[in-house]
């Protein structure tokens, strides 16, 4: 017979467990509300939505101790990078849920399951950034991932669909890969606890024969998150979800998942690295630099400002991979800085695309944003054409604005590690980079306005709200440099109170 | 003996099972091999003693999946054979083999270690329903807290997503902004229906 | 006497600005050219007086400031009034005074007369900083400064289109004005690198300085100094190779003519090498010095052959210009620096009367160049006709005149140094000096009137323009007496400026006189009896000679400026085209195409991003695929 | 050979991965597609489960179960997908849903 | 007066700011009265101005980013001084040879006035990253202005031009952040403050490859051959404000660069890497002064001179004694003056007669004569005529690259013939023979507009070429400073012999 567990609760270290709890938590909430009461406004609701994730938020960021904190038989993981990723998180999706309050009626706001499938969404993501225990994160990315394919779908319009739908499926394949990564770790190990894993096979780690299958293990993981990151040749989803999502949700999609993701392959493949596995290192490096690349050469011809927005998202992130290769704490704080500036930046240009968004495809029958929408911008609308062109100029890495600082830093963090050429494949990158955000600047600029760039059409959905969240954009990306340091400074406490300290 | 006659049977029998799953051109036949490769696959587990996994196997899956499966496949009209233009049919195989042959390179090697101490061992004498209990609801409560949540959430996706709602888009422009009210749409496509029945 | 130097200095440039300034724009004011001319007269009381000073008491150097001063460089605008500057001062202030009054006759209906003032006492001023400067930055701003003046000088017509090379050799004036300027760069260029090297060794650039470090420097070095300070000074006296702007800068209007292209600036390379005597008289630079004597030789032999057949009145003049500085080159070059200036100095006086009688012709003659065309001109002007013949009887060399003191002074130097090829050469072109300068004046004053049959009413100068002249008919006549009592002037300088014939060649000095005045007069005589003749001995043209292949070559000038157009320029224009279409294509297009290819590999590899969900599982699997296999391969290598 | 040992489970994992993974590229109908990656989840669970009994381990049993749930979860949203996608396309054959290129 | 600096840089950004509130029509007057008081700053800068000391006056340093080592560090010497003045003089200038009908004039306005904080940004700056930081930012402005108000093919060349130049300089920036991780590892704290990296001692093989990465930054802007094709299209397709400032101050910022940077820093590499520089100067001097001779257009001959200018300004940076830096310094400013003055001279005849092809005119000089005499003396001050700003510099960067090289100077100094070769065939063809067209005899001269910007630029031709002490003793004085510090820091005693601090000292 088993013994009788005793537990104390204290054991159990509840509050590990709140932030995600709130966000749960919220999500039921509104699904009550909705039982109750019919027909209420989406404003509501956002406002509701915000108000949770705020307290979430001030939970999350209590929950800094300075150490790791471990919770519910160690399978939560409280460490510096999980409450800064959560922070993130909330921060990215109080950003962008009010983006749900355009002047405009869309289909997914009716539905009030849309903010308890966003905060089910955080959840997941708050729960796969703060553990190590690999069922936790697999549980926590389906959470998320599913909750999003639903989000994209509701949009309701027949690329939306397809959209979630190749997601989805690409969605499951990477799963398939994560399991069968992760089947093989628990082989080696006999544990699925990154930090009983890393021991296990550093014990291990010269046995014969061990080799295939630690490498084979991370090439399926790294398969999986290849993935999520949308990595070459596993990018292929992005651009057609971003074109097939609403542009709140492809901005979100540009940051949230993919700092959830970053979390995780940091835990999994600093782990190898720091076991002296250098192929991990190399492949990656590898994968970061064709993604780059690639992504920035297909963007350089897209048509559709979203898509181009998908491609260098792409690109953004396998400049942001290079960190996770190089592994030193410099470049794990990059990630972090990168992330937080790359999301205001971001935000901005989504918004902006958001406010333009128009129910009819006037100006392209496929396209949504194509670029001659914008054409002649500064003739008609000054304002919103310097905005886009800040955003632009900011995700081109031109200084001071936001994405700019975060650049040189993991560029530093590169030249630092000693992979200089590496350093001068990312500058060059953003060179090509710069011709396509340039694009739409030229079109802006340079170019005269076509008949059908009026002021109603372009500015279609904007609303005070939406202006609020883009003035914050503009602001926070012009003046970046004021708080890149408290920043800097804020990751790299928190990374040291992390498994990555020192 | 008697596990590797097992072994082999059901070895033999999954991976014939599993071929017509993802080789037979008819819906039915794939999803029928499906449901039997997975019967077959918690004979595996009982195998290997994880005799709850197997039931579970064989409730979830080949219950409660399969019979959505079926669901499904009837909405979609799909008994018929369906066409498949593959476009590089060779480079499928390829990848396919070659996997299989990078598995059982990889899987060759010696995986066990003599050293890796069970975390959560099996327990003599204790059934296996009892012990998978005991972890689950201690260690792994906090997963299965949220695995629920993810049911929870398949669960409002599926419901979302088939619900009738989803057929009046207010996103595109047919619908453009026009103040019309879902419900009362719903509300009279309903009556009509009704009314030509 | 500080203050004499400024005035001396600056009254032409007040004048410029005057002249340019004030009036640059407006319509013509007669007054102008009379306010620049007295200003230029001002110079020239004030040189006279400097010169004295000179002679009595001695050398002045005054600084006014600093100019350039970076690194251990110093350069400072410094003048230095002693024997060969002030000499200079004199020649030239007196030709550009003469020249300004002439040019108030000759340009009086040209609507742009202010300008001209302008210019040409712009010219006057940067001649002047050329000659009084105390070293060699500032003498190249005065270099400089002349080259520009003479290119706005010879361009002064602008507005005269370009005519094909076989119409006119000189094709227009502004393109013979550019050809100028650019030739004369080629040549500054070397004196630049001339600067260098001084400055690179010596640490200075003044004068003084640097002839005092001279002769403890290496020899190479001074060898290479030599050579690339007379490359400059080749330039700018129209040397060969780089002689052939100097006709073509008879374009300009002929005051421009006179003073510039005969009298002054192309003087200038002379001037720079008396000037640095002290290094051209090293023994180290000995080869150089020989060069310089046998080049000059050469040319004034070179140009005299040309100009035995020239039609053109100016192109002779400008002809016998280029064999005159020969002659001073081979002067200088054989180390009797003070008989080259003397020459300079004699020959500005008959050259520059000798053109603006040229001026005169013209003038009459409506512009007409051609000698062909003219003829008996005697009895029309006669005023000219003396002056030219005064001149042509100096630039002869015969007796008494100044031209057979310089001129035979440096014949005889030849013949004192044992150099008796350069002797000979010298001798000979002396000869076809007096046929050509003869030929042109018979040409045009006596024989058949031709000109009447073409239309042209002559009438002489203004009376007040001829008497100007006189000071220069006067002094080309009697330039000469005065040589002795200007050897003893210039003796004064430094040793190195002094020579003094061998007492041999002192013995056989009448008989090389008279040798050569037996050429010039022969010269003299078979030009009068060829082209003087009137009514049945009247010149005829003389078809078959003009068909021979020696005229061809002398009419073409040697075909030097076809080579030029053939080899350098032509050759050039297309260098540079093909260059520009390299830029374009090449390297333009090397970086467009980078671009390109980006956008080429972006639209390639959009293929993979074929919509089709079931090609991007293919990608992820070729995808997992690789890296599975990768893993798997490197794990069993290493 | 005879010996079954954990290597066999593995291998046979791998295989019946790489035909659920040959399937999914192969396939062109989602709901097809969809059984196949059934294949390939069930096909780690083989493995989890035999390296769990190896170990005498229970954790590998736990992922199973997850692995279930997951699965089981997908399915739910997998169909409302299709669902939807079937209501605007009429069809489920991925050329046909193929309207986002380049 | 202690942030003058501060004030320089960031009044005219302010300004332009507040400038989106003024009308269309007072645009161009706020403008020139932004631009005068940004002069007159600049001007009391200069009077402010310590000559004797060498170093870096005014200094202000506020931390921004402190971990990493970025800060606001700002500070002036006689090298940067006389470009700043520069740069806000022909900004004041360019802005009032702006047409009055000038479209989109209050979007002109406020783009130069970001242009020239931007600039002078770039030149005060003490701190790498916020060099780099403006340096990037005057694409921006000058972007917009290309392409808004350029010609046909405006687009691509703006284009052409931020993209070529942005690449450059994100190489660069690889270069800054490894010297900063040198300069961490030697001293354990970061740093980008220029300052401190002068004091920091590098291998020979880490300035070498620091160099090329300096060098690609530096390199495209200047425009160095085979980088310089960008400059050719920006210039032509530019409108007049743009290409005088292009040429009068952007360019500057690559040959500044070199001398902020590469030399002090890297004084090995910079020795080294002579023999390449040399290379390629000289072939920007005589191949591209020979493409100029080729053009058809009168801005092209101008922005082909440029580029050959510039070879002459490379080789005096790399002289390595204080007659070429010194020199090569007020061959900048002398270009920025001259350059500017030209391409504002061709702006003025296109603006009359809408085309820059030479063949179109012929004449000119009669039809418009203070127009030529202008033209003619910018054309002189352009190949170097003495007692004009062109002499000084070009005269004492080949007197200084002599000791370097003298074949390589004389080759170098074949721009003084070939500099004439297109200079006056430009003039003769446009100014010369007679007018070509009928209506070209209908033109005007300059007007008051135009005498107003083009007069100032003029006298300082003159007095800068007949007095040049004022400028040239403070640049002597921070050149000698410069190789002072390249001297101490060198490592290489090769490298130790070819700087020359002064010639007596070398005997």
């Amino acid at each position: 017979m088993l013994e009788p567990v005793n537990i104390s609760l204290e054991s159990l270290n509840l509050v590990t467990l709140m932030p995600m709890l709130i966000a749960i938590g919220g999500g039921l909430l509104i699904l009550c509300i909705d039982l109750f009461k019919d027909n209420i406004h989406k404003s509501f609701y956002v406002a509701l939505t915000v108000l949770i994730l705020l307290i979430d938020l001030m939970v999350t960021m209590g929950l800094n101790f300075g150490v790791e904190e471990k919770g519910f038989f160690q399978v939560l993981l409280i460490d510096g990078i999980a409450v800064l990723s959560q922070a993130i998180i909330l921060v990215a999706s109080m950003l962008f849920i009010p983006l749900a309050l355009t002047s405009k009626r869309f289909h997914e706001y009716s539905y009030p399951e849309f903010f308890a499938l966003f905060m089910f969404m955080i959840a997941g993501f708050q729960f796969m950034v703060s553990s190590d225990n690999l069922i936790l994160i697999f549980i926590g990315l389906e959470t998320a991932s599913l909750s999003l394919y639903t989000l994209i779908a509701m949009h309701n319009r027949s690329n939306s669909f397809e959209a979630a739908v190749k997601y989805f499926t690409m969605g499951a394949l990477a799963a398939g890969f994560f399991t069968m990564g992760s089947a093989i770790l628990y082989g080696v190990s006999g544990s699925l606890e990154l930090n009983q894993i890393a021991t296990a096979i550093s014990d291990r780690l010269n046995e014969p024969g061990i080799m295939i299958l630690l490498l084979g293990g991370a090439g399926l993981l790294l398969t999986a998150f290849a993935f999520k990151l949308s990595l070459f040749p596993f990018h292929t989803w992005a651009p057609d979800v971003y074109e097939g999502a609403s542009a709140p949700l492809a901005g979100y999609m540009s940051v949230v998942p993919k700092v959830a993701a970053f979390v995780v392959s940091m835990r999994i493949f600093e782990m190898f690295i720091n076991l002296q596995i250098e192929w991990v290192q190399s492949m990656i490096i590898f994968l970061s630099v064709i993604t780059m690349t690639l992504a920035n050469l297909m963007a350089l011809v897209q048509k559709d400002v979203k898509r181009m927005l998908a491609y260098s998202s792409i690109s953004h992130a396998g400049f942001v991979m290079v960190a996770i290769a190089l592994a030193t704490d410099k470049s794990n704080t990059g990630v972090f800085l990168y992330y937080t500036l790359f999301m205001f930046t971001n935000l901005g240009a989504f918004t902006m695309l958001w406010v333009s968004r128009h129910k009819d495809r006037v100006h392209h029958e496929r396209f949504d944003h194509p670029y001659e929408k914008f054409s002649g911008m500064i003739k008609i609308m000054p304002m919103g054409a310097v905005i886009m062109a800040l955003f632009m100029l900011s995700l081109a890495g031109v200084p001071p604005f936001s994405i700019f600082w975060g650049k040189i830093y993991l560029m530093s963090a590169t030249v630092d590690a000693g992979y200089l050429w590496l350093a001068v494949v990312m500058g060059l990158n953003s060179a090509i980079a710069a011709y396509y955000y340039l694009k739409l600047i030229v079109y802006m600029f340079l170019k005269e306005p076509t008949d059908a760039v009026k002021e109603e059409i372009v500015y279609y959905n904007v609303s005070k709200p939406l202006m609020v969240v883009l003035g914050f954009a503009v602001f926070v990306t012009v003046f970046s440099i004021f708080m890149v340091n408290p920043l800097i400074d804020y990751i790299s406490t928190m990374l040291q109170a992390s498994s990555f300290g020192i | 003996m008697y596990e590797t006659i097992a072994f082999y049977t059901f070895a033999i029998s999954t991976t014939i099972l599993f071929l017509i799953t993802v080789m037979s051109k008819n819906v039915l036949y794939a999803m029928t091999a499906l449901a039997s490769g997975m019967v077959m696959i918690s004979g595996f587990f009982f195998l290997l003693g994880a005799d709850f996994l197997g039931v579970v196997q064989l409730i979830v899956y080949v219950g409660a999946v399969m019979a959505l499966y079926g669901f499904a496949m009837m909405f979609f009209d799909a008994t018929r054979d369906i066409k498949e233009k593959h476009q590089n049919p060779a480079l499928v195989f390829l990848l396919g083999g070659l996997m299989a042959l990078m598995f059982v390179v990889i899987f060759s090697a010696p995986i066990i270690g003599d050293n890796v101490q069970a975390l959560y061992p099996i327990v003599e004498g204790v059934g296996n329903a009892q012990a998978v209990g005991m972890v689950l609801f201690t260690k792994y409560l906090v997963p299965f807290e949220v695995a629920a949540l993810m049911l929870l959430v398949a669960m409002i996706a599926g419901i979302i997503l088939a619900g009738k709602k989803m057929d009046y888009s207010l996103t595109t422009s047919e619908a453009a902004d026009e103040e019309i009210n879902v419900e009362e749409k719903l509300q009279a496509d309903i009556e009509r229906e009704k009314g030509e029945a | 006497m500080e203050t004499l130097v400024y005035i001396a200095l600056f009254s032409p440039f007040v004048g410029s600005l005057f002249a340019g300034l004030l009036f640059g724009n407006s319509p013509r004011k007669m007054f102008t050219g009379w306010v620049a001319s007295a200003l230029i007269f001002v110079t020239f009381v004030s040189s006279v007086t400097l010169a004295y000073h000179v002679a009595t008491v001695g050398a002045i150097h005054v600084q006014m400031m600093d100019w350039i001063s970076a690194g251990d460089l110093s350069i400072p605008f410094g003048f230095v009034i002693d024997q060969i500057s002030v000499t200079m001062m004199v020649v030239v202030s007196l030709v550009s005074t003469i020249v300004h009054i002439y040019a108030t006759g000759y340009m009086d209906h040209d609507k742009s007369y202010n300008r001209f003032f302008a210019y040409l006492s712009a010219f006057v001023f940067a001649m002047m900083i050329l000659i009084m400067s105390d070293n060699f930055a500032g003498l190249f701003i005065g270099w400089e400064g002349v080259g520009v003046c003479s290119w706005l000088l010879v361009g002064f017509w602008y507005h005269k289109a370009d005519r094909p090379f076989e119409e006119n050799p000189s094709i227009s004036p502004s393109w013979a004005a550019n050809e100028a300027f650019i030739m004369n760069r080629v040549a500054d260029l070397g004196m630049l690198v001339g600067i260098f090297l001084i400055y690179w060794n010596i640490g200075s650039l003044q004068y003084d300085v640097v002839f005092d470090a001279m002769p403890h420097l290496a020899d190479g070095i001074l060898v290479s100094i030599a050579i690339a300070l007379f490359i400059g000074a080749m330039g700018k006296s129209a040397q060969f190779p780089l002689h052939t702007w100097l006709t073509d800068a008879m374009e300009g209007p002929t005051p421009v003519s006179a003073l510039i292209h005969a009298a002054t600036m192309v003087t200038a390379g002379v001037f720079l090498v008396i000037r640095a005597n002290p290094l051209y008289s090293l023994e180290a630079v000995h080869g150089v010095s020989m060069f310089i004597a046998s080049l000059g030789t050469f040319v004034a032999f070179y140009a005299a052959t040309m100009a035995l057949i020239a039609r053109d009145i100016k192109r002779i003049v400008a002809l016998s210009t280029l064999s005159q500085l020969g002659y001073m080159f081979a002067a200088a070059g054989l180390g009797a620096y003070w008989i080259a200036l003397f020459h300079l100095a004699a020959h500005a006086f008959f050259k520059a009367l000798l053109f603006l009688g040229a001026g005169n012709v013209m003038h009459a003659m409506d512009d007409e160049l051609d000698i062909f065309k003219m003829g008996g001109l005697k009895n029309a002007m006669r005023g000219s006709y003396i002056y030219m013949g005064i001149a042509s009887f100096a630039l002869a060399g015969l007796p008494i005149m100044a031209g057979f003191y310089s001129k035979d002074a440096i014949i005889e130097t030849a013949f004192n140094e044992g150099t008796y090829i350069i002797w000979g050469m010298l001798v000979i072109t002396a000869g076809m000096t007096a046929f050509y300068s003869f030929r042109q004046v018979f040409f045009s004053f006596h024989g058949e009137k031709r000109y009447e049959a073409l239309g042209f009413h002559p009438h002489d100068m203004y009376k007040y323009v001829l008497i100007a002249m006189a000071p220069l008919a006067a002094l080309a006549i009697s330039f000469g007496w005065f040589m002795g009592y200007y050897k003893d002037f210039i003796y004064g300088l430094n040793e190195t400026v002094q020579y003094e014939m061998s007492h041999t060649t002192h013995h056989w000095a009448w008989l090389l006189g008279s040798i050569v005045i037996a050429l010039a007069l022969t010269g003299i005589f078979l030009a009068w009896k060829k082209y003087a003749g009137e009514g049945e001995n009247a010149w005829k043209r003389d078809e078959k000679f003009e068909a021979s292949f020696i005229y061809k070559l002398l009419e073409n000038q040697y075909y030097v400026p076809k080579f030029y157009d053939q080899f350098i320029v032509q050759p050039y224009t297309i260098a540079s085209a093909k260059f520009w279409e390299f830029d374009k294509k090449t390297v333009d297009g090397t970086v467009d195409d980078l671009g390109k290819a980006c956008l080429n590999i972006g639209d390639t590899s959009r293929g993979m991003q074929n919509g089709n969900l079931s090609s991007y599982l293919n990608w992820m699997g070729v995808g997992a695929m690789i890296i599975v296999i990768i893993a798997v391969i490197s794990s069993v290598i290493g | 050979m005879l010996e079954i040992g954990v290597n066999h489970y593995l291998i046979l994992s791998g295989i019946l991965f790489s035909i659920g993974f040959m399937g999914v590229l192969r396939r062109k109908n989602l709901l097809m597609l969809f059984f196949a990656t059934e294949v390939m989840l069930n096909a780690v669970n083989i493995a989890f489960a035999a390296i769990g009994n190896y170990y005498g381990d229970l954790s590998g049993q736990m992922f199973a179960f997850f692995v279930i749930a997951v699965a089981a979860s997908e399915v739910a949203v997998g169909l409302g997908l299709l669902i939807v996608l079937y209501k605007k396309y009429g069809s489920l054959d991925l050329d046909v849903i193929s309207s986002m290129k380049g | 007066m202690d942030t003058i600096l501060s004030i320089l840089i960031f009044f005219p950004a302010i300004a332009g700011f507040v400038g989106f509130g003024i009308t269309k029509g007072s645009a161009k007057i706020y403008g020139i009265a932004v631009a005068t008081i940004e002069l007159i700053l600049a001007l009391l800068l200069w009077m402010q101005f310590d000559t004797s000391n060498a170093g870096m006056q005014f200094t202000e340093k506020v931390a921004l980013i402190a971990d990493f080592g970025i800060s606001y560090n700002v500070g002036v010497d006689g090298i940067s001084l006389f470009i700043v003045v520069m740069a806000a003089l022909i900004t004041l200038l360019g802005i009032i040879l702006l047409r009055p009908d000038t479209k989109n004039m209050k979007n002109m306005i406020i783009s130069l006035l970001f242009l020239e904080m931007t600039m002078v940004g770039v030149f005060l700056t003490l701190d790498a990253i916020i060099f780099y930081l403006f340096w990037e930012l005057s694409l921006v402005p000058m972007l917009y202005i290309v392409g808004a108000w350029g010609g046909k093919d405006r687009v691509y060349a703006a284009v052409k031009f931020f993209l070529y130049t942005f690449a450059g300089s994100l190489v660069m920036l690889v270069g800054l952040l490894a010297m900063a991780y040198l300069y961490h590892q030697a001293n354990g704290v970061w740093s980008f403050s220029i300052l401190d990296w002068y004091t920091l001692p590098l291998t020979e093989d880490q300035q070498f490859w620091l160099f090329l990465a300096f060098f690609a930054g530096f390199a495209i802007k200047v425009p160095m051959f085979p980088f310089h094709t960008w400059l050719p299209w920006a210039h032509g397709q530019a409108p007049t404000i743009g290409s005088v400032i292009l040429a009068a101050v952007l360019l500057k910022m690559g040959t500044y660069g070199f001398v902020r940077f590469s030399l002090p820093i890297l004084p090995d590499a910079s020795v080294t890497f002579i023999p390449l520089i040399m290379a390629l100067s000289l072939i920007m001097v005589i191949y591209t002064a020979m493409i100029a001779f080729a053009q058809k257009d009168m801005k092209q001959v101008i922005a082909y001179s440029s580029v050959s200018h510039m070879g002459i300004i490379m080789l005096g940076v790399f002289a390595m004694n204080a007659e070429g830096l010194g020199g090569s310094v007020f061959l900048m400013l002398s270009h920025g003056i001259v350059s500017g003055a030209l391409f504002m001279l061709v702006g003025v005849i296109y603006e009359r007669t809408g085309t820059k092809l030479m063949s179109e005119f012929g004449g000119l000089a009669a039809v418009m004569p203070i127009y030529a005499t202008v033209f003619g003396l910018m054309l002189m001050a352009s190949v170097g005529l003495p007692l004009t700003i062109g002499f000084v510099g070009e005269f004492l960067v080949l007197l200084g690259f002599y000791k370097i090289s003298a074949i390589g100077t004389i080759l170098a100094g074949s721009t003084i013939i070939i500099g004439s070769v297109y200079m006056l065939a430009l003039f003769k063809k446009s100014f010369f023979g007679p007018v070509r067209h009928e209506k070209n005899l209908a033109l005007k001269d300059l007007d008051k507009r135009e005498l107003t910007a083009l007069i100032p630029l003029v006298l300082i031709v003159v007095w800068l070429g007949v007095y040049p002490k004022p400028i040239l003793g403070p640049i002597d004085n921070s050149a000698k400073h410069i190789l002072t510090q390249m001297e101490a820091k060198a490592i290489n005693p090769a490298t130790k012999e070819t700087i020359i601090l002064s010639k007596k000292e070398a005997e």
